[in-house]
């Protein structure tokens, strides 16, 4: 494509190829915009050098927020004078990310007239970004965009953008509805997304089951994630149908983790009692298996990347309870969790210590006290082998077999 | 600040559009009604509803960073087909949702003569998701469009086909700040610096402010030192998880290295629960260098992994669980890895991780 | 020291003696020869070599602590039936080693006659292996005969029979220092101290070298400290792991007491591989009181844990798999021991032990 | 049983039930030794007291040796005079703890000339225990055992008595002499034993299968577990014979940890490839299935019991070597793995630490180069998931993309 005026002969060669060519998007953009132009000239400067040229050098934001906007300057003003400054608007994405075809061109007009022509459609944790604006231009596409119906999302030391899966919009086996959910707690927490006054970011994610097709459980601090208490519904008709496909025994029965199903007699039974409700043999034969009709989510806790004790998975923190009855109550049970987190955060945790960090750094036991949480072998692989207990219950002398808590 | 307040107040704190006002129509009747879905064709599905109402799916593959054109492009299809309604997936995919049937081809037709592929359903090779890498990062170890474009071309077929023994789900972080949550994939492909920050002691002073400097490193691996009798900070490189965040206070201690920075690959992660729990991709190979602009170093480690993969797995094992299957031992041995002292962990919990058992296969 | 060198040179440094003297002819015939082994009966079992010999075992229960008569005892058991040749087990048994199958129930007849029960194979309770509690240890935070005495007599059917779903291996030690090792058993009971070290604070001094105690401390949780004016030390509640080497080193430091001392209670451990790998048992019940001379609280745990688990265990399940199929939930569930904080794991790889899934059995 | 002059009605009440009293057998040796009926006074104090009633308080020990003699002493010296001194010896046990009868009362003669009467066959970590001497009793208690030819075993920081399975004298299982290795590795090292120079305990056990029956790998900080390279033997007539008495594909089959055998048409298959030598399915039918003939060993180090980092298992260190050809070579490549894992012990370990906790310590890797073994897959269960790795190899610019080692 004409028009950049860098030569960029490596990154011309991944305009090659039959995956969709990031570049040509770039040169797109570059048409209208001519500090994306010199975007792509420091882009091709970077796969010259090895290095990328950017640095952080300078604030940027609009009144009032300390977050949704992410400051970008080049090393390389001098010779890409566009990117002198070239910023990222964090824009909240509607949650399961539909949009209209209406509301996507006001978005584009808005991208052009303000920014760099360019987005992420999404960032990584679920914002709309829109690329390459500089901080005088900051105040005008936020109002732009929120004249549109479009807030900012969270950065920093800040509530993160909430997300969520398709849901029941298009998902069968949603256990709840993991888009009111999403929307209702983003607004809940407006302050706490735009206004950092976290020790580190914290994220919540909605699943609507264990499939966690958000990866609910490996992002986010706060994972949502639904779940039925009561049994698998099974349609045996349909059992014989899928048995006409593939063998049933082989590929579902043989691979429940709890071995708790059998087919016999071309009979499907489930041992729920025993069932974790992993979603396997539900996604092996959707006709036929149904999840039960007890509906809820369990809450996982601490997920996050390896920076800087390392990266963690979330675990169950409470592992079943009645999302659905807690919608029409405006998610009390939820935010009244929510808060006595990041009540106990704000007090014990330090600088840059994410939640699952400092729950360790403490004690489980003792985080589960802080929040009013009972301590339940649903929390943990196995209890302790180790025999390090730190007693806080004691008998002391003087006082006869009187007990003390410590 | 401009003032924009033309008469109007300023707007703020209004969080996000309310979802339902952009749902179809056919998904606002059927919403919470899905009764099961099927797979009709690699990229196509369709969800039937307690109403017999069926909604259609097309998935097409799609970069990260857009221009807003190609937004404008789509927004045309979705008119055209889908009364004007699209969503997108977390892995940057597009989907096109059809109430009629017989738009389904029409539709991919479109799509695919503007150049984009549908898939990315079933056992195929998912949409690869990344961070920004040096496209728009100041701390990333390698770009990640880059990167992930030279892979997909590659990797092609695998996405807009249901070949493989089960779903792939690649991942792409630009460095250990791993902005993606990339760690819980079935290939994981990670920037790496192998060297901390350089210290331009002779502009340490002049750059930067030594104090937030050194409150900026979360391990404390910042110290101050004199150098030539100016003040400026040492780095303690035992210490050092390279995460850059002294450089985006300081720019005179720069962690780019152009000859160290590289990637490791990292394999066998999930997120979903189906057969067995979640876990974390686990190291394959230490580092690759950086080569742009089709990086082939890490193609070929790929291309070892998914072939290794698709001839080993059986029908419906995730990477994990072919692993896990086989053992690690076989998997280095069939893929030709080095097993190196790195991949024995000695970080935190790297106690957990060893063979407390008398297990090997001999 | 006393001379005992009468005209002999002093024997130093000659290791055991040299067992192959010991052996008894038949197995110094087949020795390496062995081609399978039978369990005839609870507590019997015939070995049968290549060479078409077999040799037959009459395994007998004992305790750890014995007499010089009881040693003079099993002798002449030996000698009658056995050519004088006996065996002992790691779990305190003796192993009569006959070539003989008529000597079987004569001898059976004999060691019954004195007190002893024939058992401990195959899928029974194994002898109780244990460290020395209060009999003959200062850091002892219980008996340990005494416990095991009262254990035995109490499941005594399951060391005679093979009723259990499979063996189960149980263990003691007197407090955390754990001489027996035991932390790998089906049931461990292990002394647990609940308190530090009490400081008599006036007594250190005369008693103690104040360096020497600080030194013995592993966790460096034992501080100098003057206390009314003379030096003494103070110990870090936090950090003390109630190991007593201190009180080893210094009398006026004791760890014992008599209110705060009693017993945990761990399951699920297995050291074998076969099937699933060795593992720590894991802890069931945080602590119970010190109640000699019978300690019925540990009696009625240990019950409750062998009949949940004759009940519910399959065939061929250690108490690990059987766990392990029905879910911790489940155990505690059945058990009615209470799930506390403590059972939560927050020492130093306590990280690795949580719930990183969406698995519970709702 | 008459003759204790202390009133004891808690211990009497363990004279009662059907398992072996251990107060009888105290009882039965005060008989003949007053300061043994002094230790049952001493012990119904602490069944009253619910303490013990011993303190170090001294030392206790032979002449050149630095172990083997475990010193007690009561706090209650004025009420029970015979347990002032009351001290263990550790008599190194014979291999596979074989004895003749008339070695046994030679010990036994000994233990009441010399001692209080009382034993412990074994104690835990193998040794033969004789209780209740004093001091000036050691030496010449010490020399009759080493005129009947037993020595003293190891105690405080050394080398602890080395012990093993029953192996190749009673077990078809064995596929080494653990009889052999332990008394050559005890005759080897008898200087470690006898003289402490360690940080702390080593322990050294040999079993002859993976079924561990020493359990070597929960306690030994070097185990040794025989092991077989080639395939199972199948005897197929004998398979026939057990499929008669039970469900051979439910109660072995199914239960391979890794799924490598089949029964099917009455006959079994084993993918040797894929077994990990649990020996589950040859327990399961001995006259069936026997170990391969390629038999070797494998080494797991470090297991230690929770004081003071957290209790330990062995994990894999080499995971097959062929011992019996060592065996030929008075096992020299096992002795120079020993040496140099206590040379490395001995220069970067700290008081009290065992090889296990050092090992965590410096990083497995690390310690491999030292001991100069390859990294291996075997010994990990998996490889690590944090990125957290500290290149050692970089390369250095001015020196044009040139590897350095760190």
């Amino acid at each position: 494509m004409a028009g950049t005026k860098h030569k960029t002969p490596l990154l011309d060669d991944l305009k090659e190829g039959k995956w969709p060519s990031f570049v040509k998007e770039l040169e797109r953009a570059a048409q209208k915009s001519p500090r994306t132009d010199d975007l792509i000239g420091l882009l091709e400067k970077s796969y010259r050098d090895h290095i990328p040229h950017w640095k952080h050098g300078g604030m940027a934001g609009v009144k009032g927020y300390g977050a949704g906007i992410v400051g970008r300057f080049s090393d390389s003003p001098e010779d890409f004078p566009g990117t002198q400054e070239y910023h990222t608007a964090r824009i909240n994405q509607i949650e399961g990310f539909f949009y209209t075809s209406d509301v996507l061109r006001k978005l584009a007009d808005i991208c052009d007239e303000h920014a760099g022509g360019l987005f992420n459609f999404h960032g990584s944790t679920g914002d709309i970004q829109i690329l390459g604006f500089k901080q005088k231009e900051a105040e005008e596409l936020f109002q732009k965009c929120a004249q549109l119906g479009f807030d900012l999302g969270g950065s920093g030391s800040a509530l993160r953008t909430p997300s969520c899966c398709v849901g029941p919009a298009r998902c069968e086996w949603a256990n709840y509805d993991t888009l009111h959910v999403t929307d209702n707690l983003t607004r809940e927490f407006q302050n706490e997304m735009h206004r950092p006054t976290f020790n580190y970011k914290f994220k919540i994610k909605c699943a609507g089951c264990p499939n966690d097709c958000i990866a609910s459980g490996a992002r986010s601090d706060l994972s949502i994630v639904g779940v039925w208490k009561d049994n698998i519904r099974i349609d045996q008709d349909q059992v014989a149908e899928y048995a006409k496909k593939f063998d049933i025994k082989k590929y579902v029965v043989d691979k429940c983790p709890t071995h708790c199903m059998d087919y016999t007699d071309d009979k499907l039974t489930i041992d729920d009692s025993n069932c974790v409700k992993c979603m396997h043999c539900i996604n092996s034969m959707p006709k036929a298996l149904r999840p039960g009709l007890q509906k809820g989510a369990q809450i996982r806790i601490g997920a996050k990347v390896p920076m800087v004790q390392g990266p963690r998975l979330g675990f169950i923190l409470v592992p079943f309870y009645d999302i659905n009855k807690d919608k029409e109550e405006d998610y009390t049970f939820l935010k009244d969790l929510i808060q006595k987190i990041w009540d106990f955060w704000d007090e014990y945790g330090t600088s840059r210590e994410r939640i699952g960090e400092l729950i360790q750094r403490v004690g489980v036991g003792n985080f589960l006290e802080a929040i009013e949480l009972e301590p339940l072998p649903e929390m943990v692989e196995h209890p302790r082998a180790n025999p390090f207990i730190k007693f806080e219950e004691y008998l002391v002398a003087d006082e006869e077999e009187e007990s003390k808590e410590g | 600040m401009p003032d924009v307040d033309k008469g109007t107040v300023r707007i703020t704190d209004i969080g996000p559009p309310n979802y339902e006002n952009f749902l179809p129509p056919i998904i606002k009747k059927n919403y919470g009604k899905w009764l099961y879905h099927e797979i009709l064709k690699p990229g196509v599905m369709v969800h039937v509803s307690e109403t017999k109402d069926k909604l259609y799916t097309v998935r097409v593959g799609s970069t990260r960073i857009v221009s807003s054109d190609f937004v404008r492009d789509i927004s045309n299809l979705a008119d055209k087909y889908c009364n004007g309604y699209l969503r997108f997936t977390t892995r940057n995919n597009l989907e096109f949702l059809l109430d009629k049937e017989e738009n389904i081809e029409p539709l991919i037709k479109e799509v695919q003569a503007l150049g984009f592929p549908v898939g990315g359903m079933d056992h195929s090779l998912g949409n690869i998701v990344h961070t920004q890498g040096w496209l728009h990062c100041h701390t990333s170890a390698s770009d990640a469009s880059g990167v992930v474009k030279a892979l997909m071309d590659e990797f092609y077929d695998y996405f807009v086909g249901d070949k493989l023994p089960a779903k792939v789900r690649m991942a792409f972080a630009c460095c250990l700040n791993m902005c993606g949550s990339v760690g819980a994939s079935d290939i994981a492909i990670v920037g790496m610096h192998r060297r901390p920050p350089t210290v331009m002691a002779d502009r340490v002073k002049d750059l930067c402010e030594i104090p937030s400097t050194i409150a900026a490193c979360p391990v404390d691996a910042v110290r101050p030192k004199t150098i030539n009798g100016k003040p400026s900070v040492e780095i303690d490189e035992d210490r050092c998880v390279f995460c850059g965040n002294c450089y985006t206070v300081c720019p005179a201690l720069p962690i780019a290295d152009p000859l160290n920075d590289g990637l490791a690959i990292f394999v066998g992660g999930k997120v979903a629960n189906a057969r067995t729990k979640p876990t974390f991709s686990k190291l394959a190979v230490p580092w690759l260098p950086n080569n742009p602009p089709r990086w082939p170093e890490v193609i070929e480690a790929v291309r070892t992994i998914l072939e290794a993969y698709k001839d080993g797995a059986r029908r419906g094992e995730r990477v994990s669980e072919w692993i896990e299957r086989i053992g690690w031992p076989k998997f280095f041995k069939i893929t030709g890895f080095e097993f190196t002292k790195y991949h024995i962990d000695d970080f935190r919990l790297g106690e957990a991780t060893m063979n407390y058992s008398n297990y090997a296969r001999l």
